[in-house]
């Protein structure tokens, strides 16, 4: 008997496990725990597929069962010869006809799914929000045409509202992914050019990570996708429209700083608004909660980054200029009073963003 | 190896090779019809004829010559060639789906 | 029995090339290959369908094409595909010099063809500077065509050898299959560019 | 493998004996031996893999290295050890199961092996030279086309060299089974194995072209070029991953066909009944193999092929559970009514079925396109795939290999090593992978060199590479069985398992020409018709005769050596041109052993029935 016994182990184990995990993963992280329209959506579609998998599996496994304790060679049957049976038009009828009526039950609700969350028509409507998405070895760009500003690494959204993405990528393939909002959708180079829409529930800071292989750091372009309230966005859209790249800094290490980023940092990076470039546009920098996606938001991790970026995310492109360290202070130092916006990550409601 | 070498008697090989004949001048005419559509194939695109029509006649064209050649040219018609017919056949139906995929849906 | 006796023709069976196991299976065989080569074909044509509009500058299918020297190209090689029937028509009635004198020709034809497909490219290189990487059209073009061409060239030099290797011991049940899967190849190729001339040429210039 | 006689003839012999030979028992001894290195290979990986994601914030391997890690783990896996293995099991069993003496071309045969072999050591020679393929064994482009160094380069020329093998051996196998069936073995007789191993050949046969189109196409871009895949210049990246995944889904199925037929020799035998609804298990596979080639895209939900393409492969991708389910209830109903003994590979095909349902049944669910949006590249696709290729295929060939070991080898694995080894195996797979679907949902992608503290990832990363151990400690007491059962289990008889189907009606393991006399088959399972009728043996088809053999051969090994000469040729000539005389060099002898195969008939030997006779009937 230590046969079937033993495979019931795992089994007992791996349900403990399940109950376990269930209360598991982080609210602003994981798909089973939906903070908006797609991932709930997805998760509903999820546990109807669930629901007819753990059937089939239990029917399977009855059977599995009952056969081997029914049916196991005992001692003294070495000789018997059971009947030859050929098969069973009937149970053949059956188990092809079930499945085929479960699979029918998923593929509807898979379908409506699909075109639901490539449905486009909404989009037409005045004041909707588009916002291109620009993948990048290993950060990401976000452009408002309409608001005309741009920001990097954090995507500012309202809740209750769907939000269009317009996405490709600038060099290799990546996957846009925010697992508690939504399904993640591929950038692709050249004319590829994808949609897909966010739409939050409430308010918070939510994880997005990449989801295609794109080099060393693909495990490090995380990003944040931070839902206000449609008035905070409003007052966000309009703190950074009022950004002025030029404006002077208080501080004098600042002032310098500014100097030395004009010098060494702008060809690559800018402030105000852009286009997609070769660095993350940094208007907003100190508005950050991360630096570079991975990052705690600190000076000291700053100049940390900016002496050595290639310690924290291998293989990224922010290489060939020269600072000393001094002037990486200064630049630490004006880069982190670019925070020209009342609503940050670390302001929103209940914010899940601590990390 | 076994080889089953008949010993054939001059009679029979003389209706063999009248087989043989017959078979070649369908041969011959196949091949007339070949070139036939090439030329009309060829025609159509030189004097310009209006492209809705122009596009399907062509593909149709092609695929009644490609016709011709397996099954006369390589004798997929004739007997012992169930296997290479399926075969043929599986293989044009993901070259098929292959096609459509590349024409449509590497981006639209 | 060695295989080198030359069976003389009443010792023929009617289907020299399938008369053994091993004649069966090679026969078989090159089907089974024909079929993967559709696959392959596909995939290519596929690409350059693809990428046939990713065109740079004027050097567009259009432009480049010339549809008389395409013409001749079509007609060598429909024509070779008919030669090398003949060629196996004289292998069933045991005829080996007129079979090797047929696929002479067909040789020839075939060369034919690939000296007009060298004169093509070379004039594509050279009079337009089109390219196999000047851009996604000229790599798609050159890929498919190419792979053809390579093809016949491939052809020739195994119905080349087969006619050298057997020309002194003629026609037995050892090489019958063997020049029998020759010729199916042979007309696979043309199969191949039956579409290419419809596909890529005439579909080109109609745009 | 060490018989006496071979020892006496010193060890230069028998390397030369293995490198020359033809005779398809002895590629199967060769396709296993390189095929289980090879999984040793890509097991090291995986444990290297499991170590750096053990704990958050690792830094046990770097990035790139993690990089060119999980491509080589894949690759190898899937390239150089799965199939390899099953290519061994099909050289072993087909041409015993249907009654030939030898495959339909043995000189291809052994041709295909040494393409297989010196493909996959091209591609491990990387390692060595400045860096693995590390684009993902999948090689998306422009990842792959841009990647920096040879790593890429080696992916290319090593799986072209590697998979013009695998495709020389399906059409073999093809044509084997076409020509080759002993008389009265008619399709609707063939053991399931000999079936599998014919629609997998198939699929062989259509898959590969696409990944042969896919290759050249990446190996012009990154050598000569060319703009397949270069946005810049009009290419369209998307058109590899249509190729790949054209070749790739097919390839799943050529991974799992083959066991699921030895699982149904394997359950018919050890319950003493005959297969339950034959009939309905060839249609089953057809209709998977044919299926398999209408699903593709499923592996590209997210691409953005829009949402009418998406329906349709979520639509036809999801139809396939219904064949496999069909086999599913089949095989449990084989064994109803059955006398079910659990001997080892038995249990490895019982451990087969809950683990591959739940493998299946994640596979539908990765099925409903939208869900995938979810699933796709995160843990629980590993989680999907580890359980159908590790517990169906995995699971598979260590049964069949349980199974025809004394066909193979002579002698019984030791079944008491044996069920000690599947335990621990067993768990630790289920270890390992089980709590990856949930990692997958808690948000973690795959191909993650790394992930943070604080994420709820730690704990079942932990669990999951505790598991990948035990799965190494299960392989190792294999290892250990089978150096224990080469030196101290006896001979084993003809027909140790009560067996059904021809192979056991020759003694383990069979002379070199297998059947003296060709077999006359009666019916399906025709050895156990003969034993019911009270019979020893089989019923021959023929009077003993002269046997006809082939010669082996040198010109097989030196072919593929060209290749891979040639191979490096062509990496390296983006350097500097010198490196075409390699290209020449290797191409020159590739094409000179093929002419001299041409040019010089091979025109075999025979063996003369008075020696037949003398060496009785070699049964014990
Ligand atoms: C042996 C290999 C193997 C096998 C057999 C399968 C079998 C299946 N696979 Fe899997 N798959 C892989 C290997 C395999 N797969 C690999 C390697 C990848 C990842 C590649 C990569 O990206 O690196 C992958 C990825 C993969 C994806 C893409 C996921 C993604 O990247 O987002 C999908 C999506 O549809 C999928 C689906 C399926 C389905 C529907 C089956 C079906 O064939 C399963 C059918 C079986 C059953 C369903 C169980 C038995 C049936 C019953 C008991 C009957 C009743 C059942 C129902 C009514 C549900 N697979
Ligand atoms: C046949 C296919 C196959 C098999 C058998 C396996 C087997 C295993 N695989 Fe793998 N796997 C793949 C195919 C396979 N895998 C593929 C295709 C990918 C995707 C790659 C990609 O993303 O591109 C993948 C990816 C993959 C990942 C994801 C990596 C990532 O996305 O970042 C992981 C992580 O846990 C993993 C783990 C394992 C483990 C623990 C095993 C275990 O089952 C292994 C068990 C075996 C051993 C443990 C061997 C033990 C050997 C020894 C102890 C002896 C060593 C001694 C000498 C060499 C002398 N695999
Ligand atoms: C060659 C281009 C280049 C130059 C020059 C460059 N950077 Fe960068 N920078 C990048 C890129 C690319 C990234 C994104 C790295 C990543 O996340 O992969 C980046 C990221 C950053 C980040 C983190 C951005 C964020 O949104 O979290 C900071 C801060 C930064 N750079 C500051 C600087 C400073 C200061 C200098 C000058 C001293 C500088 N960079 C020079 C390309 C450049
Ligand atoms: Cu970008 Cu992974
Ligand atoms: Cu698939």
């Amino acid at each position: 008997m230590r046969g079937w016994m033993g495979k019931l182990r795992p089994v007992f184990i791996f349900s403990v496990l399940v109950l376990f995990l269930a209360g598991c993963g982080e609210e602003n992280l994981s798909a089973l725990k939906p903070k908006g329209y797609g991932a709930d959506l997805l998760l509903d579609l999820m546990v109807i597929s669930l629901a007819i998998m753990t059937f089939v599996f239990v029917v399977v496994m009855a059977i599995y069962i009952f056969v081997l304790i029914r049916y196991r060679r005992k001692k003294g049957e070495e000789n018997y010869i059971p009947k030859q049976t050929e098969g069973n038009k009937s149970l053949e009828i059956i188990w092809t006809v079930i499945p085929v009526l479960l699979l029918l039950i998923l593929a509807v609700p898979t379908v409506q799914a699909t075109f639901d969350l490539a449905d486009e028509k909404p989009r037409e409507e005045d004041g909707s929000i588009t916002v291109e998405v620009t993948g990048n070895q290993y950060w990401w760009h976000f452009n408002y045409p309409d608001q005309e500003i741009s920001t990097s690494q954090d995507l500012y959204i309202p809740t209750g509202e769907r939000v269009y993405l317009d996405m490709k990528s600038s060099d290799v393939i990546h996957s846009f992914w925010v697992p508690s909002i939504a399904g993640k959708m591929d950038t692709n180079p050249g004319d590829n050019e994808n949609t897909m829409y966010l739409e939050a529930y409430e308010e918070g800071v939510y994880w997005g990570h990449c989801a295609e292989l794109c080099g060393q750091s693909h495990s490090l372009m995380d990003f944040r996708v931070v839902a206000v309230s449609s008035e905070e966005y409003d007052q966000w859209v309009s703190d950074m429209q009022n950004i002025d790249p030029e404006a002077t800094p208080e501080t004098a290490s600042a002032k310098d700083g500014q100097k030395a980023f004009e010098n060494s940092c702008m060809g690559c990076h800018a402030i105000g608004n852009s286009p997609a470039g070769v660095g993350p546009n940094l208007s907003n920098f100190g508005n950050r909660t991360k630096i570079a996606g991975i990052l705690d938001h600190n000076k000291e991790n700053l100049v940390d980054w900016i002496m050595d970026p290639d310690q924290f995310k291998p293989g990224n492109k922010m290489e060939g200029y020269n600072v000393s360290e001094k002037e990486a202070q200064q630049i630490a130092d004006y880069l982190m009073q670019l925070d020209h916006s009342e609503v940050t990550p670390d302001s929103v409601n209940g914010s899940s963003g601590k990390k | 190896m076994s080889e089953r070498t008949e010993n054939v008697s001059r009679h029979k090989l003389n209706v063999r090779k009248d087989e043989n004949k017959e078979e070649m001048v369908q041969q011959v005419i196949t091949f007339a019809l070949m070139i036939l559509f090439t030329l009309i194939a060829f025609s159509m695109v030189i004097l310009d004829i209006s492209s809705y029509f122009i596009k399907p006649t062509l593909l149709l064209l092609a695929g009644v010559q490609v016709a011709f050649q397996l099954f006369y040219f390589m004798h997929m018609k004739n007997k012992g060639h169930f296997m290479p017919t399926i075969i043929m056949f599986g293989g044009m139906t993901i070259a098929l789906a292959t096609i459509i995929t590349f024409t449509t849906i590497i981006w639209w | 029995m060695s295989h080198d006796d030359v069976l003389n023709p009443k010792h023929m069976p009617h289907d020299p090339e399938k008369a053994t196991l091993e004649g069966k299976n090679k026969f078989v065989g090159f089907w089974m290959f024909l079929g993967g080569e559709t696959v392959l074909f596909a995939s290519l044509f596929g690409t350059y369908l693809a990428l046939s509009g990713s065109t740079s500058g004027d050097n567009t299918p259009e432009n480049l094409f010339g549809l008389e020297l395409v013409f001749i190209m079509t007609m060598l090689l429909l024509t070779s595909s008919l030669t090398s029937v003949y060629a196996m028509y004289h292998m069933k009635n045991h005829n080996f010099k007129k079979m090797q004198l047929w696929l002479g020709v067909t040789v020839l034809l075939g060369l034919g063809f690939l000296g007009c497909e060298i004169y093509e490219f070379y004039h594509y290189i050279h009079e337009y500077g089109f390219t196999f990487r000047s851009s996604a059209f000229g790599s798609g073009f050159y890929t498919l065509v190419g792979f053809h061409g390579g093809h016949v060239l491939f052809g020739l030099f195994w119905i080349t050898s087969l006619m050298i290797r057997n020309q002194k011991r003629g026609l037995n049940l050892y090489n019958a299959p063997k020049f029998y899967i020759s010729s199916l190849y042979w007309h696979f190729i043309d199969v191949v560019w039956v579409f290419i001339f419809t596909v890529v040429y005439l579909l080109g210039k109609v745009g | 493998m060490s018989n006496a006689i071979v020892q006496q003839r010193g060890i230069g012999a028998m390397i030369w004996d293995y490198i020359t030979t033809v005779d398809h028992k002895k590629i199967a001894h060769l396709y296993l031996v390189a095929g289980g290195l090879f999984f040793l290979i890509g097991g090291l990986e995986a444990l290297i893999i499991r170590i750096q994601l053990m704990q958050p914030d690792s830094n046990f391997i770097s990035a790139g290295l993690y990089n060119e890690m999980i491509t080589m783990h894949g690759t190898t896996m899937i390239f150089l050890a799965a199939m390899p293995l099953i290519f061994a099991l099909m050289n072993a069993v087909v041409p015993l199961q249907i009654g030939a003496r030898d495959v339909a071309f043995p000189f291809l045969n052994s041709l295909g092996f040494w393409l297989f072999l010196f493909g996959g050591l091209l591609l491990n020679v990387s390692w060595f030279t400045g860096g693995a393929p590390d684009a993902g064994w999948t090689n998306y482009a422009p990842l792959s086309s841009t990647s920096p160094g040879h790593g890429v380069d080696y992916y290319v020329m090593g799986l072209q060299i590697a998979g013009a093998g695998t495709l020389i051996g399906g059409i073999n196998f093809l044509v084997t089974i076409i020509n080759m069936r002993a008389p009265g073995m008619t399709y609707m007789r063939m053991p399931l194995f000999t079936w599998t191993t014919f629609i997998t050949s198939v699929l062989i046969l259509f898959a590969f072209p696409a990944l042969t189109v896919g290759l050249f196409l990446m190996m012009f871009d990154r050598m000569f070029g060319s703009a397949f895949f270069d946005v810049t210049a009009g290419g369209n990246a998307i058109i590899w991953e249509h190729l790949f995944w054209i070749f790739g889904h097919p390839e799943v199925y050529i991974l799992i066909l083959p066991v699921f037929g030895a699982f149904s020799d394997i359950f018919s035998t050890f319950s003493k009944k005959r297969l339950f609804g034959y009939s309905a298990m060839v249609f089953a596979t057809v209709l998977i193999g044919f299926l398999g080639f209408m699903v593709w895209a499923h592996h590209m939900f997210t691409v953005g092929l829009g949402p009418i393409a998406n329906s349709i492969f979520a639509v036809s991708t999801m139809a396939i559970a219904v064949p496999t389910g069909i086999k599913i209830f089949n095989w449990l109903f084989t064994m109803w009514g059955g006398s079910i003994k659990l001997s080892v590979a038995m249990l490895w095909a019982l451990g087969f079925i809950p683990t591959f349902t739940i493998g299946g049944m994640t596979g539908v669910m990765l099925g409903s396109a939208a869900a995938d949006y979810q699933y796709h590249d995160t843990y629980f696709v590993v989680a999907h795939f580890h359980y159908v290729i590790v517990g169906g295929t995995v699971f598979g060939l260590f049964a069949a290999m349980h199974y025809w070991w004394p066909k193979m080898f002579g002698k019984v694995l030791n079944e008491k090593l044996g069920h000690l080894g599947f335990w621990p195996f067993f768990i630790g797979f289920h270890l390992t992978f089980f709590i990856q679907h949930f990692l997958g949902l808690m948000g973690m992608p795959r191909r993650y060199w790394t992930y943070f503290e604080g994420q709820g990832l730690a704990t079942g990363n932990l669990i999951s590479t505790i598991g990948a151990f035990l799965m190494a400690i299960g392989t190792l007491i294999f290892l250990y069985n089978v150096i224990y059962t080469a030196i101290k289990e006896p001979k084993a008889s003809a027909d140790p398992w009560d067996g059904r189907t021809l192979e056991w009606s020759l003694p383990s393991a069979p002379p070199f020409y297998n059947f003296k006399q060709t077999p006359l088959v009666r019916g399906l399972d025709p050895l156990w018709i003969e034993k019911m009728e009270g019979r020893k043996g089989i019923t021959p088809a023929e009077p003993l005769g002269d046997i006809h053999m082939p010669n082996g051969s040198i010109l097989p090994f030196l072919m593929s050596m060209g290749l891979f000469i040639a191979g490096f040729g062509f990496i390296y000539q983006v350097d500097n041109k010198l490196w075409f005389i390699a290209v020449a060099v290797g191409m020159g002898l590739f094409f000179a052993s093929m002419f001299t195969r041409s040019f010089k008939d091979d025109l075999g030997y025979h063996i003369h029935k008075e020696d037949l006779i003398e060496k009785g009937d070699g049964k014990e």
